[in-house]
């Protein structure tokens, strides 16, 4: 069967008593000693590995060798999360917050780095820079309001559409 | 002795504070926002008293609801832990006013070392090395002419503050107006008092900062340095002691120099004096004084065999402090480092969510002081600090193994942890040698995150994700997707 | 500096021997037997190789077995924990002839030191003293004989023993035949050796033993002592140090007698000598060395800021111990309470099961060496020991209040545990006044658990019957007896 | 509703956001604030307490401010368990283990404490000790022989009985 993640597919063919996992040109195979509370002890290719492993959603936090990482399944029943696809020069609150300050309005020039607004979070100020020269095409929020993790905020267009 | 403390705090240093009362037979009262309802520190504790909105305002730092829960639990002393309200002098008149103790210097001197300009000319008139600035600004133009006077980069300050909020670097007056305005901002969101100050920057600085320790009979003694020169965003992130830096006859200096601060302000329970030190010149310069107790206080415990929250209780009872400067020293080497909830690999933004797993290193010379546990929320309200994991071992070297191994061990899933960022450090050549500054991390010090996950924590995913837990391996009918859904099993009672 | 450790042991001391590896750059391979196929200590290892049965004679006290693994894995030490075969002088010189360092002292000393009988002629010869008693007897009529030059009472021990195994209080000679049989059966079993000798019983005897440490340039120290009179079955439970029965000359004394019984046998890395101290006298007699690590090892830890289990690999890669003696101290008081899965109302027997739950004591100055979790099973086959709770104060007073607290939070539901007897044996008069002797809890403790359970216990298991866990509370359909078993849900992975 | 623990009745009634507890002429009105992973966060009388209850059979280990207790529930479609019901004079083994010796045959006479049989257990030996002066009814295991818990060894009958 096989698995993706994060445009990584991953082949797994159950042999006798293990899994032989394969990614593009690495394979492995793979003893499962036991799986308990999110811990994994494997043995892979005869070494012992103990990894950690969470689902949240379609990600997955992966703790192996005293490194955590985050996958993201994209095959399967369930959908992608809300996740990082927004079109460019669309800004959206990297964590939630309340807005502080909105420094421009609707059809203002703006440069590079310019900052359009600030958002307050956990007691610091975080600056929402223009991603590129442009002009606000769109403001999503006004001062004062509550935004969400992800929220769109503003949406700047790039100087080659603006025509 | 009292009977009965309240803890006006939360998370790690509510349970740390705790810990100690129970261990000194003392009943614990714990108070909670709408936020923390289920929170660790409620658990740890006797009694719990909900004091307001999750918003730190309407909660911690609501004066009059700490004081009311005290009187109505019938606490007689009060812990005002480190942040919120615990370098607040009007709030800790109030809980004197209240016929409460409160557990840590007196208010006088809260106030004396509290603003930031006020004390710098109390410390210059003392005989302490002060950094060269201007305080008492008020309109721009005299930003502008002092700024100029003292020589770009200068930094801006919140006369109130402490703790990185409110301040900024300014590296050019171009840059003055928009920098000034921001720390105003900042600093009257959060500490309610705009004022500000500015100073002389100094360059590749270290920070070493002395703690020191006075009962109310005038004993006054200093618990040597710590090194909290690993910083981000002007937090400091990783703390140790001894300080590399340090000889011996310079810790004798800013020991004296530390002890002098805090006697011009009659200072008694636990502070710590903060220089600027320049590695240079081997000069250094009074920053600022905390009063209260600090984040970093452990490594000071590992290191002199002190429990310091025990004093800190101790002497606000009128106890004696019974260690003489020379009965003092200190053994083997602490380092701390915090693990945050943040992204290094993003500007150091805080990340929220639920701790999927959680799993503290364990061991010989290892402490974990925390607030968490898996299942918790960490929400936008509070600082991201998961925990506070401090080792000792018998050398810097050894140390710094066993941080490192200890690191290791560290699983967080759910929010994004400095956890691979501080290995980074730990592993670099520069912190080897102890020549971090405070704008190292800025400046000298390149991270990213690996582009591409090792291939076993593709196996562990995709494995993962097929097998039935508790059991052997099964292997699932194929062409299914997504057979069974093991993470969504509720976690239920243990048989 | 060694590559790769393999460690032939089980259990906490495994996994305390393996973390200092991993902190100084060492790989480590574990050992397993049937039985702990998913031991704790074997997920700790980077490898580990399966040796035998759960029968420790087929497992982890199979020479061959064990060496077989260790040249298999490329190890090029071996660490042998405490018991099995860490004082196994033909283990010690097998590992030797395999090309494989021992981590302990040369089998030559072992030798010495593990024959009871041989080992008290050479400290007679050096100089130390020794307890009255008789060694080298053969028929019935010889231990009768010396028995009585000695008088009663005595004690009968096996010549290879240690640890109480073999061990037994005679008296009466009505009731020598009995026992000198029942010891010598389980000096056979336990060692493989009958061999026994017999002593005077000092009555009302506290245990004081002293830590040597030794390199292999013939550099000697010790670490000062471990006071550990709180026994029952002539075997240790609670350890602390300083002792509260020394005097600093009384201290010097024995440390002096210490070494020289060590250097008698030319001894490096680190041991033990086991002194008899009776305190009315103030006298003490050299009772047995142990050669090789032992349980109570973290006390010493804690005293002195030394990491023992580095300095042994360090030393047995042949580094020289850098301390002289003047440069080492104590500092504060440490406590070890050594949890058993154990039942002190039913003579201290063994108990076995499923560790349902297992929640271990956290916070500054607890450290706990532990070889369990959650979930799993405490067999018959292995020490029933679970954990080590060691705490480390400013002060002996602080220290007991330190380790009362820390008992209260250790959680251990499966297995009846010797937590509440230890709280009452801390809450005494007579472990306040330090007057604990070895047979103190024998002879004038009396302890019962209380017979009724407290209603709160009765409220909690009412409720929890009926509670969806994870949820608020519902109140479900009456006349259900057992509406739902909330007991049974499969503990799955977290979500 | 009622439930019953080692002949101790407790009686639970659902109020308003809480339960009432009797046991005997003892009340208490009890909030369940949290329950989760084995542990209950309980309000008693507006008293906090956090208590641990693991369940195993009947069996039920619970901690309460710092202390464990073992219950064992009697109502309920649950058995009891095996327990500790035995006839006076037939002797269990306390735990598992080997039989190293028996020192007595059916029929013998026997005083109080005199050694009956010796099982090895964890490396120690464990006498079984006549629990009265009697015969031996019966011998249930022999030498060498390996027996679990609370395994029946040897019946002893007492003085009385023996017509």
């Amino acid at each position: 069967m096989k698995i993706t993640f994060d445009n990584t597919t991953i082949d797994l063919v159950p042999t006798d008593k293990s899994y032989r996992v394969t990614l593009g040109d690495k394979t492995a195979e793979v003893e499962i000693l036991r799986a308990k509370d999110g811990q994994l002890e494997l043995l892979i290719d005869g070494k012992r590995l103990t990894a950690y492993v969470s689902s949240d959603g379609a990600k997955r936090w992966v703790t192996v060798n005293g490194r955590t990482f985050v996958l993201t399944k994209s095959s399967g029943a369930r959908k992608s999360g809300g996740g990082q696809h927004h079109a460019a020069g669309e800004l959206t609150a990297p964590m939630p917050g309340q807005i502080r300050a909105v420094n421009v309005r609707e059809g203002d020039a703006v440069t590079k780095g310019q900052t359009l607004m600030i958002l307050e979070a956990m007691k610091m100020e975080i600056r929402i820079q223009a991603p590129m020269d442009g002009v606000v095409k769109s403001l999503a929020v006004k001062q004062g309001q509550t935004v969400e993790r992800e929220q769109i905020l503003v949406v700047v267009a790039g100087q080659t559409s603006k025509v | 002795m009292f009977n009965k403390i309240l803890v006006a705090n939360r998370g790690e240093i509510a349970i740390r504070v705790m810990r100690a009362c129970k261990e000194l037979g003392i009943k614990t009262v714990a108070v909670y926002s709408d936020a923390d309802k289920n929170a660790l520190h409620v658990q740890y504790a006797d009694e719990a008293v909900h004091i307001g909105a999750a918003s730190p305002k309407e909660s911690y730092l609501n004066a009059d609801a700490l004081i009311r829960a005290a009187l109505d639990s019938k606490a007689d002393a009060v812990h005002p832990g480190y942040g919120f309200l615990s370098e607040n002098a009007s709030f800790a008149a109030a809980v004197e006013s209240a016929k409460l103790t409160f557990i840590g210097p007196s208010a006088d001197s809260i106030r004396a070392m509290g603003d930031k300009a006020e004390s710098k000319i109390r410390m210059k008139k003392a005989g302490v090395p002060t950094v060269p600035g201007a305080e008492g600004l008020e309109s721009f133009s005299d930003f502008e002419k002092a700024a100029d006077e003292i020589g770009y980069p200068i930094l801006v300050k919140a006369s109130a503050g402490g703790g990185g909020k409110g301040m900024r670097i300014v590296w050019d007056s171009d840059d003055l107006p928009e920098e000034v305005d921001a720390a105003r901002r900042e600093a009257l969101h959060a500490f309610g008092d705009d004022r500000l100050l500015i100073e002389k920057y100094v360059a590749d600085a270290h920070h070493i900062e002395f703690q020191v320790f006075g009962d109310k009979h005038g004993h006054l003694v200093h618990l040597f340095e710590r090194e909290c020169s690993v910083q981000r965003r002007h937090q400091k992130i990783i703390e140790e002691t001894p300080s590399p830096s340090l000889t011996p006859e310079l810790r004798k200096q800013m020991g004296e120099a530390a002890i002098k601060a805090a006697r011009a302000v009659n200072y008694y329970n636990a502070g710590t004096i903060e220089f600027i030190f320049d590695p240079l010149l081997s000069t250094f310069y009074f920053l600022e004084m905390n009063t209260r107790l600090q984040v970093e206080h452990p490594i000071t415990e590992h290191a002199t065999g002190l429990d310091l929250v025990h004093w800190q209780i101790r002497i606000a009872a009128g106890e004696h402090f019974p260690y003489q400067q020379d009965q003092l020293s200190q053994r083997g080497h602490a380092i701390e480092c915090r693990i945050y909830a943040e992204d290094p690999a993003n500007n150091f933004l805080p990340s929220t969510g639920k701790l999927l797993q959680y799993i503290e290193p364990r061991g010989p010379g290892i402490r974990v002081d925390s607030g968490f546990r898996a299942g918790d929320e960490v929400t936008h309200f509070y600082d991201p600090m998961l925990a506070k994991l401090i080792v000792h071992g018998e050398s810097r070297e050894l140390a710094i193994q066993k941080m490192q191994t200890a690191l290791r061990d560290f699983v967080v899933h759910g929010v994004v942890t400095n956890i691979d960022f501080m290995q980074a450090v730990l592993a670099h050549p520069d912190f080897a040698d102890g020549k971090v500054s405070t704008r190292w991390i800025e400046n000298n010090f390149n991270w990213t995150p690996p582009v591409e996950p090792p291939f076993e924590s593709f196996i562990a995913a995709s494995l993962a994700d097929i097998v039935v837990p508790g059991t052997k391996s099964q292997v699932p009918g194929l062409n299914e997707s997504d057979p069974y859904s093991p993470w969504k099993t509720p976690s239920g009672f243990r048989n």
